[in-house]
């Protein structure tokens, strides 16, 4: 065990080379992934560390990939397929929903594997290197979804990804990348696991409950904090994972709380937070003091340009505004 | 007789096409006739409005699905098969009982998906053969996947899948053959050129109707053989899995045949194929050939291949029987196996 | 102008027809949709009376198909794709939400097309040839999304899609092909355009509002009928298209009821329901009486064997029960 | 000199390659001028940070760009082309202005994506380039649908697009190709062969790396030029163009040539590409090529070519200010035309 300080890049890396450590069927595979350690360094020196036969460059091909992702999965071993960037998983789409997600509901027979994708917005990528795609999967009974916001739940929950018996799409947010960094408990043996479909509550508060993930996270809590300031007790929840969703965690906060903001960086009309919303409306209505609040980005492409940009996505002051009105409904 | 395959592409050591004993020779006739029969029975069932959904048959093409299976290992630790839905015979080679075939059709408790999946989507893992999605190609990277697998572990097990004509025009058909090449996997995909996709022939699939030579855009070594002729398939499958299974990377092969009926069996295919050609390719009828050779030949005796024919009757009567018995599946099942419990898979690790 | 009986199949081959007569521009494509007229027969006969060059079998290639069709779009034509079965759309989801979706937002260059989907279950189809797609795409700005219940829907709407400049995809039951039927205004010049976006109040009620699409708004019409003999008045509202979304419709409807039971064929989660009651929760929040409740499909796929099918969809007498609580709460 | 497309498959009515006129060879070299000027300049705008993103230099390929475009119909009522992120010079000589690329690079509104989109997705109805997207190959079954409108119209225009030696692996490379053989639609595939995709060598790639091979997997006649002869790629594309323009449906041009730097300019490709190679190919420039086939085997005045390279090195001067001058486009833009307005495109109906 040990316990460095880690980017959040640094964590999703250390989590490959653990469970790579000690269970050989783990390997990764993608475009440039194998002796250049991929376009953002998350496998790097996992060829020279496990061979060229765990650490696969790959052809241009994201439904190929993926689909021989399934197969090597079926066939026992344990793939991490890496896309170069979250957005070109619109080329495995079929593969995902079709072969990964509905495998073992038919026959069941498990499909242990993770998609990882670089994700999100905010560093000028423009409408094809910015998705977020998590909200692309939730619709298809048996993916699951994974949405760190932290360093170490980037390390535990691709951990506990990767030893999942079934297709995991792992949404990694690339600003947080760099940005976020704390000390992990690392180590093949010892290292923290986080479980999926566990919420965590970063933040406990009697007025309102802030709901998000990923990225939206940090900005959630620094709006925590300025509420606090003015007497306002948020509670802020990360889901961590959408699938599995933990409805207890929610419902719970809200029918304390009786209000609800749900906020993600990923555009509103069909994001993850319409279905938290719809399930606070149905299953903790009685509770209800106010409206149901989402903030997310704009529901277009997302733009290139810096202003455009930053007009597309949810900022701080977008969640502290909603934030605001709600704590005063 | 048995047409040699043709050789396109030089296979690194080119092996004669092995002999094919009289006993192996029987053997497939067995499993073809088992195979035609059991579809045969199960389109009269169709028709008697005992199953549900359409019915997809193979009739005339089971040289290719027999041919492609007999060469493999099956069971655990054996090679994986995933065939197209026109390879019925594959999946009672490779080990699926009959009765779990009808099962199947008919949507019962005792099908290889419980009911919650029809017709020839039918896997389990005991037998290597993972459950064939609608999606035409799709399953061509995962078979490549598994290849890989086996590769990855030193396992000197091969990885097969079949498709038609028309799975050929799919993405997924490009990127697992490129993939199979460049990783030299061991994989042997096999085509089914029956020259018709659906209504649409092979002239507006594909401006090159002979298949094999797709392969070779990938660099992967290819045959093609005359589909109709289970000893050619034979041969050409005994010789590909040779390959592959020494870890000389992947093989392809077409088997060049025709489609003997509709696409399925809801079609009007009298509206649109060319009766004189069905005429034409009734008489290469692969059954009646390998008769012939058996008969003529080999001095096969004809009561040795009657045996057969009486034995395959009992055990197709006895399948219907023992589907028709079963139930559907709990309605409370449709709840269930979304996702894999924790823990799923370990005892193996 | 005439009136014949149509089949909702029969309107949507119809609504083709009379567009192609009068716009040169308007072609199909697909599999076998040409001598045959496709898997359904729903471009019958086109080829026969429009050529070739207008009725076009391609290969077995559905991003090649949509690809194709978005070329020819902005080529200055108006393709139809039609997928053999909604399912297939998975394999054309890249060129969807990557060129079809965001070409104007980027240049101002409009890409006018429809893919037709035959959509949904109940058909006994399994798994893969009864998928409900529409909440494939409400995720993705610059798609437009129609969900026609009725044979007048369909052709109106068809026709509208067919003129609209952007990029349409077009649910249209199979399970209603043949089961629905009415007359129907068609006619080159004359027939009904149905514009996209606006909804249609079936049955106006006090007491509770359904808010459906496609498949399930005859069960839910019934459930009114039913729930009239018991004295509710029943509201229900067939959205026809998601986007662009009648949210006035909807918000004014659950304003004057109070209560919202939200209805579709598709599962539940991540379905579009979840968007409505999103909608509802925050801007109809102060008018609500009840819980925001919604009757969807099992989260699993869909299962082949009748009996478990029948388990999987929502059925008349699970939206029965629904309201029943609802009006009752 | 240029060297001769070297033909694989048959064209229909073999014609000689077409002699390039000095005025057109000296056409080519102002494009390439521009073209080098342009991106040497933005490369250095990167560096000082000035541009958003990341940027990507097509240096040593500008014998592709120019030569593919240069043959096209420009302008409303011209030919389609969808050019590579390599290929900077395929926009300016088929329209866009050199100031709006610079304007795409900083993200301004005069960009022609207004700063919704960034580098080379640039397109505009007005020049017929449609906006490239990230996704490889994508734009291939586009370029194969505009060809086809132009077919069902009647036109003789024809649709142009480049693609990398990656893109060849991914599945609408498959489909676009195939269908274009099968609808016999005048479209041009231009394919760059430079070796690399990104880090990804072209043996990693695929077995077959003569990509001009793969073309005939879809019976679409194919050759493979010199890619850093800026002549030879110009007769091959006339050629090509003209056959597709005649109705005798797609062809295919390989252009074998080598990445002179990283992926982008972020990419230390140092690490990875072998420096000898970058070396030997550095000789082969295809602007130095041109400039000494010029003065050597066309007698053209050093006078001439310094004032163009005069003229281009005030028109880059003067792109740059007005870009930099442009401001962004007000953020309230973001929100807007996600839809494109009821009837859009009906003035053309
Ligand atoms: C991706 C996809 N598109 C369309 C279909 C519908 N479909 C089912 S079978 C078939 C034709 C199959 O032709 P071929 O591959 O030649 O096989 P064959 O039926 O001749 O054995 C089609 C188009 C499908 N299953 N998958
Ligand atoms: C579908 C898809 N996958 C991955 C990428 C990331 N990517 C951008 S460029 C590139 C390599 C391109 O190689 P090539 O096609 O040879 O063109 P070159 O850069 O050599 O000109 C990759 C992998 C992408 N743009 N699209
Ligand atoms: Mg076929
Ligand atoms: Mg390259």
């Amino acid at each position: 065990m040990t316990m460095p300080e880690l980017t959040y890049l640094e964590a999703i890396r250390a989590a490959m080379h653990d469970e790579m450590e000690i269970d050989e069927r783990v390997f990764v595979m993608g475009e440039d992934v194998g002796r250049q350690g991929g376009a953002f360094g998350a496998t790097k020196e996992l060829q020279q560390r496990f061979g060229e036969l765990r650490s696969i460059d790959t052809p241009v091909a994201e439904s190929g990939i993926v689909g021989v992702a399934v197969g090597a999965a079926m066939a026992g071993q344990r793939p991490i397929a890496e896309m170069q960037f979250a957005d070109f998983v619109s080329c495995a789409f079929d593969q995902l929903i079709t072969c990964a997600a509905k495998m073992h509901y038919r026959i069941g027979w498990a499909v242990p594997m993770v998609v990882r994708c670089p994700n999100g917005g905010g560093v000028g990528g423009g409408p094809y290197h910015s998705e977020n795609v998590e909200a692309w999967f939730h619709h298809h009974a048996g993916l699951k979804i994974v949405c760190p916001a932290t360093a170490t739940d980037a390390y535990g929950l691709l951990r506990s990804a990767i030893r999942d018996p079934n297709p995991v799409v792992f949404c990694e947010h690339k600003f947080l990348y760099r940005r976020v960094k704390e000390e992990v408990t690392t180590g093949a043996h010892d290292g923290v696991l986080v479980p999926l479909g566990k919420a965590a509550v970063l933040r406990e508060g009697a007025d309102l409950s802030i709901i998000t993930y990923a990225s939206t996270v940090q900005l959630s809590l620094a709006v925590a904090d300025t509420l606090a300031a003015e007497g306002v007790a948020v509670e802020v929840i990360d889901l961590r994972c959408l699938v599995p969703f933990d409805r207890d965690a929610v419902l719970s906060s809200v029918r304390k709380t009786g209000k609800a903001l749900i906020v993600h960086e990923d555009n509103l009309t069909g994001g993850f937070g319409g279905e938290v919303a719809a399930v606070i409306a149905q299953d903790a209505f009685e509770h209800l003091d106010a409206p149901v609040r989402r903030v997310a980005a704009l529901d277009t492409p997302i733009p290139f340009a810096p202003p455009l940009e930053r007009e597309y996505l949810p900022l701080e002051e977008d969640i502290l505004a909603a934030a605001r009105d709600l704590a005063a409904y | 007789m048995s047409t040699p395959a043709r050789k396109i592409s030089a296979v690194p050591t080119p092996t004669p096409a092995p002999a094919v004993s009289d006993e192996t020779a029987l053997d497939l006739f067995y499993w073809m006739v088992l195979t035609r029969a059991t579809e045969e029975r199960a389109l009269n069932l169709y028709r008697q409005g005992k199953l549900p959904g359409s019915y997809y048959t193979g009739r005339g093409q089971e040289a290719i699905s027999i041919g492609m299976a007999v060469p493999l290992r099956s069971g655990p630790g054996g090679d994986w098969l995933s065939p197209w839905i026109r390879d019925l015979g594959s999946y009672l080679v490779h080990g699926v009982p009959v009765w779990r075939m009808f099962a199947q059709f008919m949507g019962k408790a005792g099908s290889t998906t419980r009911g919650k999946d029809g017709n020839l989507h039918i896997g389990g893992r005991e037998w290597n053969i993972p459950c064939q999605v609608s999606h035409m190609a799709d399953m061509i990277p995962l078979t490549v996947g598994a290849a890989l697998a086996y590769k990855q572990r030193g396992e000197d097990r091969v990885a097969v899948t079949s498709f038609g004509d028309g799975a050929t025009s799919r993405g997924d058909f490009h990127e697992g053959l490129n993939i199979a090449a460049v990783l030299e996997v061991p994989a042997v995909f096999v085509a089914e050129n029956n020259r018709w996709a659906y209504t649409t022939p092979i002239s507006k699939q594909t401006k090159v109707t002979d298949l094999y030579k797709k392969a070779l855009g990938y660099g992967i070594p290819a045959v093609e053989v005359d589909g109709n002729d289970v000893l050619a398939v034979y041969s050409a499958m005994v010789e590909a899995v040779d390959h592959a299974r020494a870890g000389r990377g992947p093989r392809f092969i077409e088997c060049k045949t025709y489609r003997m009926a509709g696409h399925a069996a809801h079609d009007k295919f009298e509206s649109y194929m060319p009766m004189e050609l069905l005429a034409e390719w009734s008489d290469k009828d692969p059954l009646k050939r390998l008769e012939q050779t058996l008969r003529d030949d080999r001095s096969v005796d004809e009561a040795r291949l009657e045996g057969i024919r009486t034995r395959v009757k009992d055990e197709v009567h006895e399948a219907v029987e023992r589907a028709a018995a079963d139930g559907y599946a709990d309605p409370a099942e449709a709840h269930l196996d979304v996702f894999a419990p924790e823990g799923w898979g370990d005892d193996d690790a």
